[in-house]
This record gives structure tokens, C-alpha cells and sequence, in this order.
């Protein structure tokens, strides 16, 4: 049965399109039930995984292997086999991210309830993005990873583009053109590392770039060209995380896509570049990281910056959120600045964090929406009269989202910080400058929305009990990895010090 | 100068003359008739390489049936006999590419050779060619004939009148 | 019962717990939650207090996560600083929690307050009893998180979400300060122990440079949280939340933090003479400064608030003069009398429902508790002698002179007086004369409040008058025996400078309080005479030296002007930048496409030229395999 | 033995080819584009058959390629004349440079 988990695990979305197919387009309410039962498999099978995950083991787990493509090129040296496998495998690291995926999902499942059209469609859509983010995840060659990525962006497109908002056409091909931008740039390197190493597989990629500078000129892979292959990476994955100045299209999105898809799209495909900065960047390239650590930080540092400067007068509340979105991801990228074990923690522990909050604040949007007909800051307030719970939550999450202790944000800043500290005392002092500005601009926008005179709405009904479950839940994740950091630290400190074995500190 | 030698002279020239007939004559008929010379012409390279079936063949297809085809198109289309000339420009840009083309490969050719040759590809001809086809070569050969039909049943439903369908609608 | 102490601020957690699962109850006998549980904290407290005074502290520890090699520990620590915050944190909280009781009466919201003030005091005591520098942070900004609900808790209030902003984003600006010490310190210990981090200061492990930094940036924390000089403009505001919660977060504990977050990390402050000096400096400007501004304020909150800052500045006069226990001292007292002063406040608006002191009076036949119980508040804060400010504020003041800090040292006399003045203007403004207020239309009659409001009151009007006696010279030093078992090396040498120092002292609060009688009792000076006098000043005064709108037209205005300037780059210049391109790209498709005339044999052409061009390519560098 | 170098054939076969090519991209008749076409086949036969009797694995492979080469050519220019009698009837041309639909 383990040998074959992962692969279950990651197709186990295919059977909810399987069951869906037999399900007539009309029936809203079986659609919208199976749905989440569907998100709700892979959610079992996770936590099967994660049960036979033995969290104190280094290195890779259940991992699974078969040839898969194979052929030969005649060249001046001989023959040379290019062989491509079918590989998975979870450690840490990857592990972590596709438990968040798997709960994410399911809550945005639930959050999907208020969807208006083509239910069976935008299901489909649903689980064919569930599939491809956790074999993103679970990956562990460049060609399987890459085709994950791009199994992403279609359904992605779709979502953005049939179930947005007005201008949902726009931001679905400005999404598309970016992320598009960004894997092709992606594949180069891919197929570059594989031509000139013969591998793809992660382990021994990094293995082969590991060795001394004499044996890798047999290979023809100089120094140069892996600084190159560095930067190029390190671009695809800024798309995706996304890096100032390549931001605008990711602010875009998450104005314009419907809720459920935003929590699952900043929740977790934001990540994706994250861990492949992680897994790619840091991993295989270690010393060429290490060199370019400061330029991370300063990227690190203006993302925090300019983000939070942008939240503070944006007048959509989603809009806010968005430019809170980039300057959290900045927070990512100072931690793997720091390159030390609290950095790196402290931009894991963001990715998941935030993964959390903004998915609860998402959501928690979506259901303003419903009742308000609008995101703009001034057609609220006081929420909190009417919709007590709704308001607490929010003020909740907001509180989360500024880092306030005993919630998840507040783990992930302080041990990005306390890395950077380490290592550039003086940047990490003017990054300081963000935590107040985010303090400043989540609480006009929480405040604006709960506090204050009332405003009419044209509903007004508190959380319905489907809506409580994911605001709950997340809720109920962020106050855990707050108070109880160790059971994610722990889990993710062989993969880390592994990684940071490599960059020698 | 042996004997083959002034043969593949003189075919070579014959087939040579015709192309370039073919080009700079200006009444369609012509040209086709022009280019008959050079197909018959490259049946006889074809025997001075030893392939007297595929000379055979040549001289049924290409002399026979494709310039019998081509003569009925030209007739069932006739429209203006004399071929206009194209625009200057145009043929001086494509002369250009060609002649780079033919200057390159014209590079790369002249001195190829492997130093091997058979000499007894002549000996049984047509019998090895069968055997082959119907041993080795039996799926592509009767794929051959699935492309015919396809070919022949695809021209007819083209070429036929579109008013028995303008009739059928009615 | 030591090694339960970790118990004391459960107990509120478990009220705020169970409020708010209770938040829906009608009855307002869920009040008694919350004090019971409150009381159940205090009584612990006072046993854990009682216990250190007899024997030792303890400190237990465990692990809460790592990273990497380093542990980050959990735990709590019973010293006796923090032995006596406990027990004067558990007792405001649980007389506030009693006094809420009347207080919030009939407000609908009345079960959320209780889970709020809960929180808050979870909060504060888990402060308190923090071993190391992280936990303190952490509990710090949940502190700061109850006292930002509990100010906006009328959230209706435009006024109110604007002050608990302002009051969490300031005291933010200082945490920021803490945060940066914090971890600084960190990478020079490599650890968040108070014991490590001390070691280390006393090994001279540190550089100068280092340690003056480091002390400096947990300073501009403390300063955030006890509204000193330039955060203190959040303190005043945040009297927008109930008074009850003035009294205990923003007079009485939450403010004192930041004197408790010097007093824990002395010895660091002490290894650094710059840093000492900046506190004092701070503390004393901040004195003499609120001091001022309370002078001519209306509403009798705010009066108490700038009185609350410029108190918190004589503390930290005093730990920065080297006055280490006359600063934890006035601490203890203040919490007292300023609680004392708030609560009275509370029973006084309760009563009238106003805040305008201008529209008050004579209310001292009408209110036969409340008045004599705000006299003791008044008399205690001017340092009248015999009550406890009197004690407490003489020790501040020869510290200061003992430390060579004569400046200060008369700043601070000038703001003793200052302070005996505004407090019985206040006294004289409500209590005496005639009675100002206008009766609206089916109000009730001014009435005292409930018992359940005065008993609060009683206890700590006792206490504002006996807690002096906890460090005389006179009868004896308890307080500084007791904290010398503390972590922190007391400084040597006799603080208890030349015998005229009480005397200047007194005179001064004497003198406030006779002017304050000359002019608001007795009319024999003219109100506005100062006024008329200076009247720039005044107006300065005011309007409170108009640092607000300082703020507001640098700071505030410089932040938004920049944001939306960033807004702007980013629409024209980021997205410009893409619009570029995806222009370009169209314009060069359109060009492109004119190449497209439709014929194959074009077409044909141009795929021949590419050929070439690579076979060129193939036969000039000799092909790829080759 | 045979006299004739290798390079003698495929030179033939070159120009041959080239001159498809520049009728093909030239000429205005489509019929004639079509037969330029079957020249630039017949070239590649040659090679072919050339490379049957020289190269360095000889065999009958090269003239039975040819002989398939032969048949697609034949169904090609079939199909081809069957296209450009169906536009002849619909557009009444077969020059080329008026066939630019594809621009449309």
C-alpha cells in the first residue's frame, strides 16, 4: 500500500472529476456536496501520508519510482542515455505544503458554495488544480514538477476567467502571460540542467552540482553558467511569488478571481515559488545563493515595503489584501536571505502561514461580498453590530496578518527577522519599518469594515453555519501553529538542515 | 571517359535542358512537354545506378500518368496559355535564396563519397525489389495502397460538380 | 504553591474562554466569572508574593520549539519584582473587574467586556511572569492587543476606532524598538534568557556600542508602552474606552509595563551610563511636559491621563537617576492612587454623564463616598506628606539629586507642583462650588453608585494612603530588602539625599495646591490670568503643544503622501513597463502581419531563406554533433 | 565498377532540385507550381536510388524508398489537380498570386 500512497494521493483529485462526469449539470446542490467530498478524499489520504511520514527520518519518503521515457543521443563522447523517470516522494519540507494544500482545498470547496454558475465545470476546473498543486509538491524530478506547474496555470486560467469579476478576462490572461513568461524561463533551465548532467532527478541533481569545479568542466558546467541558471530561477520563481516589480498581475488576480479560487491561489500556488526557490534555488545552487543573499534581502525588504506602503490607501478592501499578499512574500524572501536555520524556518513557516491567513482573510471577503454586493472599503461598517462573529473573525485574522503573538504570523516574522538580524543587522532594521506599516493598514481596513457606524447592507445575516467551518478551521490552524510552532519546526528541521548543510551554515 | 560516364553526360544534360526549358518557356503546354524530356532522362540515371525497375516505373508514372494528369489539368483549367512572368523583385529574391542554398549543399557534396559501392544491385532487380516488398517492406507497401484509395476517393469527392449538391438541397 | 504560579494568569484566560462562549447570556451574573476567577489569580498572587518574601524565587523552563541547535524556551519565573507586579497587577484587575460589575451595567455588550478585561489580564500577567526576553515580547503585544479592544470597545465611536488605532499603532512603533533589542541581543548572547543575557552584560562580552544600542531599543519600547516622550500621544486618546479600563490598562498596569520592562532588564541599562542617562532625560522631559499640558485640559480623563504620563515619566526619572527601587516604588504607589483617581472619575461620570469638567461642580454634598475618596487620590498624587505619592515621589527626587542630575532634579520639582495644581483644579472644578451641570430631560438625579463601584474605591483609597509605608526611612525599607533578593544588583550608596529635599518637595505640592485654591475656590486670582498673561503659551498648552498635529502633518501626511505616490508608480510605472511590452509586441505583430500577403509561394520564399540562413549557420561553424 | 563518382549524381540531383524549387516559388500557373513540385521529387529519387548503390550499407533500401516516394508523388498530384479544379470552378483562376485567402 506505501508504495504506491503518494501516487493516490496526488490523483485522488481525479476521482471527484470521475464521479462529476455522471452528474448532470443542473443538479447545483449534489455538485456543490460532491465537491467538497471530492477535496475531502485527498484530505483523508494526506493525513494517511502524513501518519506514515516518519517525521524524525532525513531525507525522502515514500518515494516512488519508474522509467518512464527514455533515449539515446549519439554525440562526440559516445552515447549518452537521457533517461526520464516517474518520480515522487515527500520529505519535510514537502510534506508541509501539501498538507496545506490538501486543507486549503477543502476549504476553498466550501467557500465555492457561492458560486453562481456551472457548477460541474468550475468543479472539474477545482480538482484538476488540486491535482497538479500537490504533484508540484510531491515531484521530485524537473519533468514532472514542470508539467505540475503547468497543469496549474490552465485550470487557474479558467477559474479566473469564466468565475471572476467584471474584469476577470483581463486578469486571467494577465495571469497567463506572466506564469507563462515565468515557465518558460523555467523550462530553459530545466532542460538545460538536463542536457548538460543527464539527470533530472532532484537528489542527484543537486548531488552532480555538488561536486568539485574539476569534475563538473567535464561536464561543461562553469561557474558562470551556474550563477546563470541561478538568476534565471530565481526570475521564474519571482513571477510566481511574486517579486516586485513583477507583482501587478498577481494583484490583478486576486481582485478580480472569485474568492474560493483566490484562498487556493494565495494560499498555496503564491508558495510555489517559495518552495521552489527553497528546492531549486537554495538546494542545488547553494553557493551561488549565498552570494546573491543580499540582493534576496533587499528584494525581501522592498517587497515588504512597497507592499505595505501600496495597502495603506488602497480603497478595495481585496486590493488591500493583494498588497498585503506581496509584502508577505517578502517577509519569504528575507528569511531565505538570512541563510541560516532561523531564516529558512521563518520562510517556511511564512509560506504556510500565510497560506492560512490569507486563504481565512479571502474567504472572509468573499463572504462580505455576499452580503454587501461590493469590496470597497466605504461601503462598510460597523459589521461588527450585526454580524458579531463575522467581525471577530476578521478582526481575528487581521490581527494574524499583522503578527500579532500566539498566531502563526507572528512565529514566521520574528524567525525570518531574527535570521536576517544575523546577517544584515541593517536591512532587517529598515524591513522593521514594514511590521509597523502592516499594523498600520490592516487595522484601517479591518477597522473600516467592523468598526464605526453602521452601514445598510442588503444582507446582513452573521456566518451561516457552511461558512463557519473554514473560518474556524483556519482560524483554529493559525492560533495552533502559534502556540505550538514545534510540531511544524519539527517536522521541517531534517529537510532545512539538510538544504542548509549545502550552503555550509 | 568510359562508356557510363558519357552516358550520365549526356542524360544528365538532357534532364538539365528540360528544367531549365521549363522554367523560361512561356506556353504552359510547353513546359510540361519540356519536363517529359527530364523525366525520361532520370529514368535513364536510374538505370546507369542499376534500377532498372525503379527506371521502368519512372518512365509509366511520371513520363506517362502524372504528365498525361497535369496536360488534362491544364486544359480542363485553360485560362490564358501564355505564362506571365512574376515580379522582378521577387524572382531576383528567390534566385538569391536558391542560389545559397545550391552553394552550400553544392559545399558539402562535391567531395562526398564513401568509397563503397554495389555492384550486383543490378543482378535479379525486379525479383529483389518483390521479395523485399512483400518480406520487409509488406506494411508500408499495403499502407501504400490504403494512401491511393485515400487519394483516389478524396480527388473524385473534390473534383466532382457542387451542383448535385445545390440540386440535392433543392 | 511556587511551582503553581504559572497558574496565575490561566485563570483569566479561562474567564476570557468561557465569557466568550457565554457572550450571548442575557445575565449579568456572568460578571462573576470573571471576578471569581480574577480573585482566585490574586489570592495565588499574594501567596506566591508572600512566599518569595520568605524564601526564594524559582524559574522553570521547558522547550517550545528550536531552531535548528537553539532551543527557544517557555516557562515562568518568580523573582521578587515580578513577585510584587504580580500581586498589584491581580489586585487592580480584580478590583476593576468588581467595579466594572456596576459600572457596565446594562450595556449590551456587557459579557464581551468581562472576556476582554480577562484577556487583558491574562495578558499582563503572563507578562510579568515571562523568564526571557521573547515571551515578554510576546505577551507585550497581546497586551497591547487587549488594550486595543478594550479602547475601541464602543466601536460605534468614530472617536474610539481612531484612538484604538492610534493607541496600537504607536505602541507598536515602540515594540518595533523592542523587537530590534530584542534580537540584537540575541545574536550577541544567543539566547532570550534574562539570566544568560545578564551573564553576558556582567562578562563584558558586549561591546559599549552594542549594549547602549541594544538597552536604547528596548527603551524605545518601554517608551511606546508607558506613553513617554514622543509616543505618549496615543495614552491620552485611548480614554475613549471605558473608564473602568482606563483605571487598570492606562494607568495602573499596562502603561506601568514599560517601567517594568527598564526595572527587568536593569543590570543591562545600568552596564550602559548613556542609556541610563537617556531614560532619565526622557523621563523627566515627559514629566515636566504632560505635566504642562495637564494644566489646562477640560475633560477630567484626559487630565488623569496626562497626569498618568507625566507620572510614568518620574519613574522613569527615577530608573534612569539610578533610582531603582524609588522608581518601582512610585510604580506601586501610583498604580494605587491612579486607579484610585480613575475609579473615582468613573463614579463621577457615572453619576453625571459628562466628562467636561467646566460642566461639574459642587458634587461633593452628592456624592459622600466618591469625593472624599478622589481627595485621598489628589492629596496622595501632590505628595502631600503622610499619604503614599508623598514617599515614593521624595525617594524619586533624591535619587535624582544623588545622582548628580540637578537639572532633573528641579524639572521634577516643577513638575510636582505642576501636578498638585492640575489635581486640585480637577478637585475644586467637580467637587466644590456650584453645580454646573444642566439637567437634561428624564435624567435621573446625580446619585452615588453602587457599593459594588465603592468598595473597589475604599480598598484602594486605603492603599493609596498606606502603601507609602512599605519604604520609609522611617519605619523601614522593606520594599528595597526585598527587591535586593531580586536578579538586579542594587546600586550602593545612600540615596537619601540632604533632609531639605521632602521640604522642597512638600512645598511645592503645597504650593499647587494653595494656588489651585486661591484660583478655582476662593476666585481671589482670576481663572484666565495666565491665560491673559502668556497668551501664546497657553494656547500652546492647549492644545498640547500641538504634537498631534505635528504628527499629523509629518508623519501621517508623509506616509499616505508616499503610499499613494507608490500607487501612482505603481499603475504608471510598473504596469507601464508591461503595457510597454505587450504594445510592443502587438505593434511588432501587426508589422509582421503586413508581411503576410496571403501567398504560398511568399511564404515558401521566406521558409527558404530560413533554411539557408540555417544551414549557413550549420556550414560555417561546422554543425552541432560534429 | 561504376566510373561515375557519387558527387556527379547528387550534383544532378541538386540542380535538379533547385530548379523545382525556383518553379515552384516562381511560376504563376499552379499547374505548374504542381509539376515543379514532382521535379523536386524526382531529384530526391535520385538520391535516394544513389545512395542504393553507394554509401557505406548499399542495398535495395534506396530504390524501394523511391518506388513509395513514386506512389505519394502519384496520389499527390491526384489530389493535387483534383484542389485546383474545385478552385478553378470557383474562383475561375489558377494563378497562384490570386489564391490569398489565407491573408483574409
Amino acid at each position: 500500500m506505501n508504495t504506491w500512497l503518494l501516487s493516490i494521493l496526488i490523483f485522488s483529485p481525479l476521482l471527484g472529476v470521475l464521479v462529476l462526469m455522471f452528474i448532470p449539470s443542473h443538479d447545483e446542490k449534489s455538485i456543490k456536496w460532491l465537491g467538497v467530498l471530492g477535496t475531502l478524499f485527498p484530505l483523508g489520504i494526506a493525513l494517511v501520508v502524513l501518519s506514515a511520514f516518519n517525521i524524525a527520518e532525513e531525507g525522502l519518503q515514500l518515494a516512488e519510482r519508474f522509467s518512464w521515457i527514455s533515449y539515446e543521443v549519439f554525440q562526440s563522447k559516445g552515447e549518452v542515455k537521457y533517461p526520464i523517470f516517474y518520480e515522487v516522494g515527500v520529505n519535510g519540507l514537502s510534506m508541509v505544503l501539501i498538507l496545506l494544500t490538501a486543507v486549503v482545498s477543502v476549504l476553498a470547496a466550501i467557500a465555492s458554495f457561492s458560486i453562481k454558475q456551472n457548477w460541474k465545470s468550475y468543479f472539474i476546473l477545482f480538482f484538476l488544480l488540486e491535482m497538479g498543486m500537490l504533484g508540484v509538491f510531491a515531484a521530485q524530478n524537473l519533468f514532472l514538477f514542470f508539467i505540475f506547474f503547468e497543469i496549474t496555470l490552465i485550470p487557474m486560467f479558467f477559474l479566473i476567467g469564466r468565475w471572476g469579476y467584471l474584469e476577470r478576462e483581463k486578469a486571467a490572461y494577465s495571469f497567463l502571460i506572466y506564469n507563462g513568461v515565468g515557465s518558460a524561463i523555467l523550462l530553459i533551465v530545466f532542460v538545460a540542467l538536463f542536457m548538460k548532467t543527464g539527470t533530472m532527478n532532484f537528489e542527484q541533481l543537486a548531488y552532480t552540482l555538488s561536486l568539485p569545479q574539476a569534475e563538473l568542466n567535464q561536464l561543461f558546467i562553469t561557474k558562470g553558467f551556474k550563477m546563470g541558471m541561478l538568476i534565471a530561477l530565481l526570475i521564474a520563481f519571482a513571477v510566481k511569488l511574486p517579486v516586485f516589480p513583477l507583482h501587478s498581475w498577481m494583484v490583478r488576480v486576486h481582485v478580480q478571481a472569485p474568492p474560493a479560487i483566490v484562498m487556493i491561489h494565495s494560499g498555496i500556488l503564491l508558495k510555489i515559488g517559495a518552495y521552489g526557490v527553497i528546492v531549486f534555488g537554495a538546494g542545488m545552487f547553494p553557493e551561488q545563493f549565498k552570494s546573491l543573499a543580499f540582493i534576496i534581502g533587499l528584494f525581501g525588504v522592498i517587497n515588504l515595503l512597497y507592499g505595505a506602503f501600496l495597502a495603506l490607501t488602497q480603497t478595495d478592501v481585496k486590493r488591500v489584501l493583494a498588497y498585503s499578499s506581496v509584502s508577505h512574500m517578502g517577509i519569504v524572501l528575507i528569511g531565505l536571505a538570512a541563510v541560516n536555520e532561523s531564516g529558512m524556518t521563518g520562510a517556511v513557516f511564512q509560506v504556510v502561514s500565510h497560506g492560512l491567513i490569507s486563504a481565512l482573510l479571502f474567504f472572509l471577503v468573499g463572504a462580505l461580498y455576499d452580503r454587501a454586493g461590493s469590496s470597497e472599503l466605504s461601503a462598510f461598517g460597523g459589521v461588527a453590530k450585526r454580524m458579531p462573529i463575522l467581525a471577530g473573525i476578521f478582526l481575528a485574522g487581521g490581527l494574524a496578518s499583522l503578527g500579532l503573538p500566539g498566531m502563526s504570523g507572528f512565529i514566521s516574522e520574528f524567525m525570518a527577522f531574527l535570521g536576517l538580524f544575523e546577517k544584515m543587522p541593517v536591512l532587517a532594521a529598515v524591513g522593521t519599518l514594514g511590521l509597523i506599516l502592516t499594523a498600520v493598514y490592516v487595522l484601517r481596513a479591518v477597522l473600516a469594515i467592523t468598526f464605526g457606524a453602521e452601514k445598510d447592507l442588503h444582507k446582513a445575516d452573521d456566518l451561516s453555519s457552511s461558512e463557519r467551518i473554514p473560518a474556524f478551521v483556519l482560524l483554529a490552524a493559525i492560533l495552533f501553529i502559534g502556540i505550538y510552532p514545534a510540531w511544524l519546526s519539527d517536522m521541517l528541521r531534517p529537510t532545512l538542515d539538510a538544504i542548509l548543510l549545502g550552503l555550509g551554515g | 571517359m568510359t562508356g557510363e560516364m558519357i552516358a550520365f553526360f549526356l542524360l544528365a544534360l538532357t534532364a538539365i535542358t528540360g528544367g531549365v526549358l521549363l522554367i523560361n518557356l512561356t506556353n504552359v503546354v510547353h513546359m510540361v512537354v519540356a519536363l517529359i524530356f527530364t523525366f525520361i532522362a532520370i529514368a535513364g540515371i536510374y538505370i546507369t545506378l542499376s534500377a532498372e525497375f525503379v527506371a521502368v516505373v519512372q518512365v509509366l508514372i511520371y513520363s506517362g500518368a502524372i504528365t498525361i494528369i497535369m496536360l488534362f489539368g491544364i486544359m480542363l483549367t485553360r485560362h490564358q496559355e501564355k505564362e506571365k512572368r512574376a515580379p522582378r523583385l521577387k524572382m531576383m529574391l528567390t534566385g538569391l535564396a536558391i542560389g545559397l542554398f545550391f552553394l552550400i549543399m553544392y559545399g558539402k557534396i562535391k567531395d562526398l563519397n564513401f568509397g563503397q559501392q554495389d555492384a550486383g544491385l543490378h543482378i535479379d532487380n525486379t525479383k529483389k525489389i518483390g521479395v523485399e516488398l512483400y518480406s520487409h517492406y509488406v506494411i508500408p507497401f499495403e499502407l501504400t495502397s490504403v494512401l491511393l484509395l485515400v487519394a483516389l476517393i478524396g480527388s473524385i469527392i473534390l473534383a466532382k460538380r457542387e451542383d448535385d449538391e445545390k440540386e440535392a438541397k433543392k | 504553591m511556587l511551582q503553581m504560579s504559572w497558574l496565575i494568569p490561566l485563570f483569566p484566560l479561562l474567564s476570557f474562554i468561557l465569557l466568550l462562549l457565554f457572550r450571548k447570556s442575557k445575565s449579568e451574573s456572568t460578571a462573576w466569572i470573571g471576578v471569581l476567577l480574577t480573585g482566585l489569580s490574586l489570592v495565588m498572587s499574594v501567596g506566591v508574593c508572600l512566599a518569595v518574601w520568605q524564601g526564594e524565587g524559582i524559574k522553570t523552563e521547558g522547550t517550545w520549539f528550536q531552531i535548528g541547535e537553539r532551543a527557544i524556551t517557555m516557562g515562568f519565573e518568580v523573582n521578587p519584582l515580578n513577585a510584587l507586579m504580580l500581586v498589584i497587577v491581580s489586585l487592580v484587575s480584580f478590583l476593576v473587574h468588581l467595579y466594572s460589575k456596576g459600572y457596565m451595567h446594562g450595556d449590551e455588550r456587557f459579557g464581551v467586556f468581562f472576556a476582554y478585561l480577562g484577556l487583558f489580564s491574562f495578558a499582563m500577567l503572563g507578562l510579568v511572569l515571562s523568564p526571557n526576553l521573547l515571551q515578554l515580547y510576546m505577551f507585550w503585544e497581546l497586551v497591547g492587543l487587549g488594550s486595543f479592544l478594550l479602547i475601541g470597545f464602543y466601536y460605534f465611536k468614530p472617536e474610539a476606532k481612531a484612538a484604538a488605532k492610534k493607541a496600537f499603532v504607536m505602541t507598536r512603533i515602540g515594540d518595533v524598538g523592542l523587537f530590534i533589542g530584542m534580537v540584537l541581543l540575541f545574536w550577541q548572547v544567543g539566547s532570550f534568557e534574562y539570566d544568560e543575557i545578564f551573564a553576558t552584560v556582567k562578562n563584558g562580552d558586549i561591546s559599549d556600542g552594542m549594549l547602549t544600542l541594544t538597552a536604547l531599543c528596548i527603551f524605545v519600547g518601554a517608551v511606546g508602552k508607558s506613553g513617554q516622550l514622543p509616543l505618549h500621544t496615543w495614552l491620552p486618546d485611548a480614554m475613549e474606552g471605558p473608564t473602568p479600563v482606563s483605571a487598570l490598562i492606562h494607568a495602573a498596569t499596562m502603561v506601568a509595563a514599560g517601567v517594568y520592562l527598564v526595572a527587568a532588564m536593569y543590570p543591562l541599562f545600568q552596564a550602559s551610563e548613556a542609556a541610563l542617562t537617556v531614560v532619565a532625560v526622557v523621563g523627566g522631559l515627559t514629566a515636566i511636559f504632560a505635566a504642562s499640558i495637564g494644566l489646562m485640559q477640560k475633560d477630567i480623563k484626559r487630565v488623569l491621563a496626562y497626569s498618568t504620563v507625566s507620572q510614568l515619566g518620574y519613574m522613569m526619572l527615577a530608573l534612569g537617576a539610578s533610582g531603582y527601587v524609588a522608581g518601582i516604588f512610585h510604580l506601586t504607589t501610583h498604580a494605587f492612587f491612579k486607579a484610585l483617581l480613575f475609579l473615582a472619575a468613573g463614579s463621577v461620570i457615572h453619576a453625571v454623564h459628562t466628562q467636561n469638567i467646566e460642566e461639574m461642580g459642587g458634587l461633593w454634598k452628592k456624592l459622600r463616598l466618591t469625593g472624599p475618596l478622589f481627595l485621598i487620590g489628589a492629596l496622595a498624587i501632590s505628595g502631600v506628606p503622610l499619604l503614599s505619592g508623598f514617599f515614593s515621589k521624595d525617594e524619586i527626587l533624591a535619587s535624582t539629586y544623588a545622582d548628580g542630575k540637578y537639572g532633573l532634579f528641579w524639572l521634577a520639582v516643577i513638575a510636582a507642583f505642576m501636578t498638585a495644581f492640575y489635581m486640585f483644579r480637577l478637585f475644586f472644578l467637580v467637587f466644590t462650588g456650584e453645580a454646573r451641570q444642566e439637567k437634561k430631560d428624564g435624567q435621573k438625579d446625580v446619585h452615588e453608585s453602587p457599593s459594588v463601584m465603592t468598595f473597589p474605591m475604599i480598598v484602594l483609597g486605603v492603599l493609596a494612603v498606606v502603601a507609602g509605608y512599605l519604604n520609609t526611612t522611617w519605619f523601614g525599607t522593606f520594599l528595597s530588602d526585598y527587591l535586593a533578593r531580586g536578579p538586579v544588583e542594587l546600586p550602593h550608596g545612600d540615596h537619601h539625599g540632604p533632609v531639605w529635599i521632602p521640604l522642597v518637595a512638600t512645598l511645592a505640592s503645597l504650593l499647587g495646591i494653595g494656588l489651585a485654591y486661591l484660583i478655582y475656590q476662593r476666585g481671589t486670582l482670576s481663572r484666565d490670568w495666565i491665560t491673559r498673561s502668556f497668551p501664546g503659551l497657553s494656547d500652546v498648552i492647549y492644545n498640547k503643544w500641538y504634537i498631534d498635529e505635528g504628527y499629523d502633518q509629518t508623519v501621517v501626511k508623509g506616509t499616505t503622501g508616499l503610499s499613494k505616490l507608490g500607487a501612482l508608480f505603481d499603475r504608471y510605472v510598473v504596469e507601464g513597463l508591461v503595457t510597454a511590452v505587450t504594445t510592443g509586441v502587438q505593434r511588432l505583430g501587426r508589422i509582421g502581419s503586413r508581411l503576410q500577403n496571403g501567398q504560398v509561394q511568399s511564404y515558401g520564399t521566406a521558409a527558404i531563406f530560413g533554411i539557408v540562413i540555417l544551414l549557413l549557420i550549420v556550414a560555417l561553424t561546422g554543425g552541432y554533433f560534429s | 565498377m561504376s566510373s561515375v563518382p557519387l558527387a556527379a549524381y547528387l550534383m544532378l540531383a541538386l540542380i535538379l532540385f533547385c530548379i523545382g524549387l525556383f518553379g515552384a516559388l516562381t511560376k504563376r500557373n499552379a499547374v505548374i507550381v504542381l509539376i515543379s513540385i514532382e521535379l523536386m521529387l524526382n531529384a530526391v529519387n535520385i538520391n535516394l536510388v544513389a545512395f542504393a548503390k553507394y554509401s557505406i550499407n548499399p542495398g535495395m533500401t534506396g530504390q524501394i524508398f523511391s518506388l513509395f516516394t513514386i506512389t505519394v508523388a502519384a496520389a499527390e498530384a491526384a489530389v493535387g489537380l483534383a484542389i485546383l479544379i474545385a478552385l478553378y470552378r470557383n474562383r475561375q483562376t489558377v494563378n497562384v498570386d490570386e489564391m490569398d485567402t489565407m491573408k483574409r
